[in-house]
């Protein structure tokens, strides 16, 4: 059998992966520097608190150098870990004399410190694994598939008064008259064709401005369309005829008379307000 | 976990059957659970065997079309029903539903429609059917047949009224300060009692229930 | 139909409250229970009766999150293949925060992100709150008032926990102090001045959610 195709079945090598292998640690699965630590003292092989603090820092330190040799971006928060370890690895072996700055605590303590939390990391890891080792609803247990829905009676007891249901009747019936509506005539509109043709026929007579009541037909007869339908249609029409260039309108300010008047030919398109 | 290659005794294939009855979402057949347990499994045998152990327990196994399902026992079935405490207010719209109910029966549905001024949502009249203060009648002698409805005794006993004859009229109304005298002239008050001419309609035939109503009729 | 004015014997009341646990789409408590059942009826004794009656057969009483339910046997899921539902994978960052979250309740976010040494994404509180296994509990009354959060029953239920008390190992962790949240000296983080009392707390109020759990709030 080829050695390529060896395939390797032993599990001591997992054992014996130094901090360089360690950067085979997962950067997705464990996400943050201390992810990294955790997994780095877990080849220590020892309780947690007897972690070597200066080893694990080596470790790290290592794993840091190795992403960089593999021009692997590393964030920020893996490189203050990085010089925080090699800050607290130097106080470690410096002599036990020599005290470090006044306001910091011995490097022993921080130490002991940084392994606690680790330690409570893997705690809450392993408390994880041990949850989802649990027989899980609908993965290893299952309650009845098929419940009995249970029947609500509804209370016999209903918030209505006699008085309220007069009240909703009345209410309703009011409301029912102001609905009425009993059209005694067909409505007729003043048609917009008509209205053009109107415009256009009375045009050459609009050569001074002309307030549009006196330009829209008058009704005369008590049949046909509304003497507000013929206003309607003339200025709509109107309209029509100022984008055509054939006429202005005008309107000093709102709900003020609206003024029509014949353009010029050749006269620019007069922009009034 | 169990070793589905390895045979189960008689024991564990109970124990087997009784897991998936329970967690099927339906009845299953003997054939259904065969399935799902290893060849040459006894079903029949441990079907028999667990309907004698829930035999007059709180849940027993009941045969329905050859399946077999748990269901609690029959006399128990008043437990699962859940009594609600707190008063029930009608909607408005169920209020004036029914209010255009009692003072017009019987009426259509395109009636209480055209009074209410929109169209009445399922929900409404179904309610008050389920509460039982407004029934089914009849069906007008008009082209489609429209359902008519009329209140039902439930209606009359919770507003306290011996008889149709005894819901207030316009006079009381305007004793309750409910009409003034802006009301347009011709609004009237029908009085209930006397519009329910039998010669307008056909009684309602047993399984011709509209089929909004359906789920209510017949309980 | 039995008589709910009449005293049921203690065989009876076992009957009803296997009944009632079968019929119910989730987890009763012995409140639940009780209010279904004639004064004075003695529900834990017949809770207890039924467990041992169930005890290694394919259904199983279980207390999760303080309530009772039947479940079938853990060894015979690799039956239910039909039922079982693909579970949603959570990341190792969800279970993670999820159990950093159950262990040490009620948690602020902060608190968990310097568990983890990391900061959480947005999503994955989001999902936990969606999958309903966490809640907003509170706010810490410190500065800034930040949002706590604990599991909900949900949680308790899935995992088949009766209660937080069952949490794995949680005893354990908590005689070596591991479940403190305030770090020995010297290691920066944040400062959870915290013991997990309701009296550091306020309640969440309506509609102060945070933007990101709103949805889910509520339910």
């Amino acid at each position: 059998m080829p050695e390529a195709f060896q395939p390797n079945l032993d599990f001591t090598a997992v054992e014996e992966v130094d901090a360089r292998d360690a950067f085979v640690v997962d950067l997705e699965g464990y996400e943050g520097p201390l992810h990294v630590l955790l997994a780095l003292a877990r080849t220590q092989k020892v309780d947690l608190l007897k972690l070597s603090i200066t080893k694990l820092a080596e470790q790290y330190l290592a794993f840091v150098h190795e992403a960089r040799r593999r021009n692997f971006s590393l964030a920020a928060d893996y490189l203050v870990m990085a010089s925080w370890l090699a800050y607290l690895k130097s106080r470690l072996l410096l002599p036990r004399t020599e005290k470090g700055k006044a306001d910091e605590p011995p490097a022993e303590v921080m130490a002991a410190a940084l392994a606690f939390r680790l330690q409570k990391l893997e705690a809450m890891r392993k408390a994880s694994e041990a949850l989802m080792a649990r027989p899980q609803l609908k993965r290893d247990v299952f309650t009845r598939g098929d419940p009995e829905a249970t029947v609500i009676v509804p209370s016999d007891r209903i918030d209505a008064s006699l008085y309220e249901l007069m009240a909703a009747y009345v209410g309703q019936r009011r409301r029912e008259q102001g609905r009425q509506y009993n059209p005694t005539q067909r409505i007729e509109a003043f048609a917009l064709e008509e209205a053009r043709d109107w415009l256009r026929d009375i045009l050459p007579r609009l050569a001074d401005w002309t307030p549009l009541v006196r330009v829209a037909p008058v009704r005369d007869e008590a049949e046909g369309p509304s003497q507000a339908s013929f206003t309607a249609s003339t200025l709509s029409a109107s309209l029509e005829l100022v984008k055509e260039g054939a006429m202005d309108v005008r309107q000093e300010k709102a709900f003020d008379e609206v003024w029509l008047k014949r353009r010029g030919r050749g006269l620019p398109l007069e922009l009034t307000p | 976990m169990s070793d589905l290659r390895f045979a189960p005794d008689e024991a564990e294939v109970e124990r087997r059957v009784e897991a998936l009855l329970f967690a099927a979402a339906g009845p299953l057949s003997a054939a259904d659970i065969a399935r799902r347990l290893p060849e040459g499994a006894d079903v029949g045998r441990a079907i028999a065997s667990l309907r004698a152990r829930y035999q007059g327990r709180g849940v027993e196994l009941e045969c329905v079309a050859d399946r077999w399902r748990f269901r609690t026992a029959p006399d128990l079935g008043f437990l699962m029903t859940e009594e609600r405490e707190e008063p029930r207010r009608l909607s408005k719209a169920a209020l004036e539903t029914l209010a255009i109910i009692a003072y017009h029966q019987p009426v259509t549905r395109a009636e209480i429609e055209s009074v209410r001024g929109v169209s009445i949502s399922k929900g409404t009249l179904d309610l008050l059917l389920e509460m039982g203060f407004v029934r089914l009648r009849g069906r007008r002698r008009t082209p489609g047949r429209p359902v008519t409805y009329a209140t039902a005794d439930r209606f009359l006993e919770h507003f306290g009224l011996a008889s149709l004859y005894d819901l207030p009229g316009a006079a009381e109304m305007k004793a309750a300060g409910l009409l003034d005298l802006s009301l347009p002239v011709g609004f009237e008050v029908p009085d209930p009692s006397r519009t329910g001419s039998e010669d307008e309609e056909d009684p309602i035939e047993d399984g011709e229930a509209p089929e909004f109503a359906q789920d209510f009729v017949g309980d």
